[in-house]
């Protein structure tokens, strides 16, 4: 037994503890916090799996994003969980759930023991292309190249949660913003920080955009790191959240996927159809897509721990939606 | 027994325990926790996977990594929808109960938007 | 780099990250022992500061290029930084509920 | 060296992870909240060796990505505490 298989079966065993924490604290607080924990224990499994690009998207959106918007509806919630507690199901449900589980488990665990012996691999053609395109990070380039039609669909889906979690506003706050809760007694400290860290965080987001081209890094990771210096400055009070009626607002939003369409239909054009790039600027258009990808993402992702607006657009003829006097249909 | 193999039982062992924590929690935030637990481990079963396709210079396979990396993205934006349905759900009823025939929480159901 | 340069370095690593490992410890021990939330605070914020920071400076002869050990040396100011701050935020809201759930 | 790094990693890890036993049982929220920061500095220290010790010296970026939100749990925290028990005036004469 070598110190590196040591350290993964602690690892292992950590990640599974704090997993059981989670399933099994009374509290629900205490159960969020478990998740927070497994998501940055999470992060390190990927390290230890040669998967630095998955380590990065999951610390920056898998524990630090998520962990945000859980934490604030579980101090929410809290009034709810003693009434909840009353409706846990009896113990023929649990075993039953328990012998599902298990067997689920097993089932995965043998084909785990028992995979196909040439292990299957992409990895190869993967590289065949590499050259071409001129990107480093075979990952970057299977995002964005090879598999760049379900990286378009994605953004899509981002945008449609979006749109979901928008429509659950009461009618008259449509167009408004999400009102951030301004704590005055959340402390001078925090608000030096959402001063100090944005900038700093500002320089690492684009920092991993661009090395993402050549080494682990890209769009997703960046622009979860935007979002969260948007989202921390958004919860001290120093940026209010923005009116989801407003059209800068829905351009930025759908510029990433917009500029990821019209390099696929110019696709038709130039090369060899949707979403193929002529190969001399093949990086060029690659890149120029991450970045717009990454803003979007940033915006998308803030808006979405911001959640629904609750508050009146200020501007009521200015958001000349025709969805604004949706009550009248009532 | 490979590191690899390892992390992918760890994997197999997070879908088990994230799936009876979506059927046995009453409450749905647990629900929701439970559910992105169960998909951590169907991410760490793609890590197992990429791990042994590890080749041409490659630590592991692209392919599953980037599949990955697109399902967290989208497991969060799923997680901030459910979370924003039952933060409503609360505000509408004054409870987050999902059960269709609430016995004894406030009948107050009225006059809510 | 010479090996007399390269033998202090690895002496520098050694040292410094068995000093960091042990504040780790010492946080812990802290931890599992002190009674209330405000004095538990107080070691965590050794492994933060002294764990991490000296952790740091023994990986620096290690970095393999400027750019890894500037990026070494924003981890450590960036952990302090947020470290420094966090934990004043968490005493404000342990000593507001005064020690009660 | 690098098992001398790798050992060094595991050794922070599992001390975190007795620390992180204690805290996470509470008993109050803020205790809970301390599992985060914890592992937050604990895991950036376990990366860093990790990426010394294996020479996958993109591991830093990951450190310095954790190193940028591990504010994030404790500032969430924050701002959810302040909201059920206090309306919008309750505590504003806390400043």
């Amino acid at each position: 037994m070598t110190v590196g298989f040591a350290f993964d079966a602690g690892l292992a065993v950590l990640v599974l503890g704090v997993a059981v924490w989670t399933i099994a604290a009374r509290a629900a607080f205490a159960a969020v916090v478990g998740f927070v924990t497994f998501g940055l224990l999470l992060a390190l499994v990927w390290v230890r799996l040669a998967a630095v690009d998955v380590a990065l998207t999951e610390a920056a959106i898998g524990s630090g994003v998520t962990g945000a918007v859980l934490i604030g509806a579980a101090a929410r919630l809290r009034p709810t969980e003693a009434a909840s507690a009353a409706e846990r199901p009896g113990a023929a449900m649990r075993l039953a759930a328990g012998a599902l589980s298990v067997l689920v488990a097993l089932a995965l665990a043998a084909l785990v023991l028992f995979p196909p012996d040439p292990a299957p691999t992409l990895a190869p053609q993967a590289a065949l292309h590499l050259a071409a395109l001129d990107v480093g990070n075979p990952v970057t380039a299977v995002l964005l190249a090879y598999r760049a039609v379900d990286t378009l669909l994605e953004k899509v889906v981002l945008l449609l949660a979006l749109l979901g979690v928008w429509s659950l506003a009461p009618d008259r706050f449509w167009g408004g913003a999400a009102v951030p809760a301004v704590r005055p007694d959340s402390g001078g400290a925090l608000v030096f920080l959402a001063r100090v860290l944005p900038p700093v965080g500002i320089v690492v987001g684009v920092y991993i955009l661009w090395v993402g081209a050549i080494a682990p890094g890209g769009a997703f990771q960046g622009g979860a790191i935007l979002a969260a210096m948007w989202i921390l400055s958004m919860m001290t009070g120093l940026t209010g959240a923005p009116e989801i009626g407003r059209l800068p607002l829905r351009l930025l939003l759908v510029a990433g996927p917009a500029a990821f369409l019209l390099v696929g239909l110019a696709g038709f054009a130039v090369a060899d159809g949707f979403l193929s790039y002529p190969a001399a600027i093949a990086k060029s258009l690659i890149i120029a897509i991450e970045a717009a990808l990454t803003l979007s993402i940033a915006v998308i992702l803030g808006l979405l721990v911001a959640g629904p607006p609750s508050r009146e657009p200020r501007h009521r003829d200015a958001g000349h939606r025709p969805a604004g006097h949706g009550e009248a249909g009532r | 027994m490979t590191a690899t193999t390892l992390f992918g039982l760890c994997g197999a062992a997070l879908v088990g325990l994230g799936l009876f924590g979506v059927v046995v929690h009453p409450q749905p935030l647990r629900k929701i926790l439970a559910f992105n637990l169960l998909g951590g481990g169907v991410f760490l079963l793609f890590g197992a996977i990429a791990r042994r396709g590890a080749a041409a210079g490659m630590g592991a396979d692209p392919v599953p990594q980037a599949m990955v990396i697109t399902g967290i993205v989208v497991a969060f934006s799923a997680t901030a929808l459910a979370v924003a349905l039952v933060l409503r759900l609360f505000e509408a009823t004054g409870g987050a109960s999902l059960n269709s025939d609430p016995p004894r929480t406030e009948p107050a159901a009225g006059p809510d938007g | 780099m010479s090996a007399l340069g390269n033998f202090a370095g690895g002496f520098v690593t050694v040292v410094a990250v068995t000093a960091g490992a042990f504040f780790f410890l010492a946080g812990t021990a802290g931890l599992l022992r002190f009674p209330d939330p405000l004095t538990r605070l107080h070691a965590l914020t050794k492994a933060d500061n002294l764990g991490l920071g000296l952790i740091v400076l023994g990986l620096l002869p290690r970095a393999t290029g400027w750019l890894d050990g500037l990026k070494l040396i924003a981890v450590w100011l960036l952990a302090q930084l947020v470290g420094a701050t966090v934990t004043q935020i968490i005493a404000r809201v342990a000593r507001r509920d005064g020690g009660t759930a | 060296m690098a098992e001398f790094l790798l050992i060094a990693a595991g050794f922070v890890l599992a001390m975190v992870a007795l620390g992180l036993a204690r805290v996470l049982r509470g008993p109050t929220d803020a205790d809970r909240i301390m599992a985060a920061q914890l592992l937050g500095s604990g895991g950036i220290a376990a990366l860093l060796l990790l990426a010394s010790a294996t020479g996958v010296s993109s591991a830093i970026d990951v450190a310095l990505t954790l190193a940028l939100l591990a504010a994030f749990a404790a500032a969430a925290f924050v701002r959810a505490t302040a909201r059920p028990e206090s309306g919008d005036d309750g505590r504003a004469g806390g400043q």
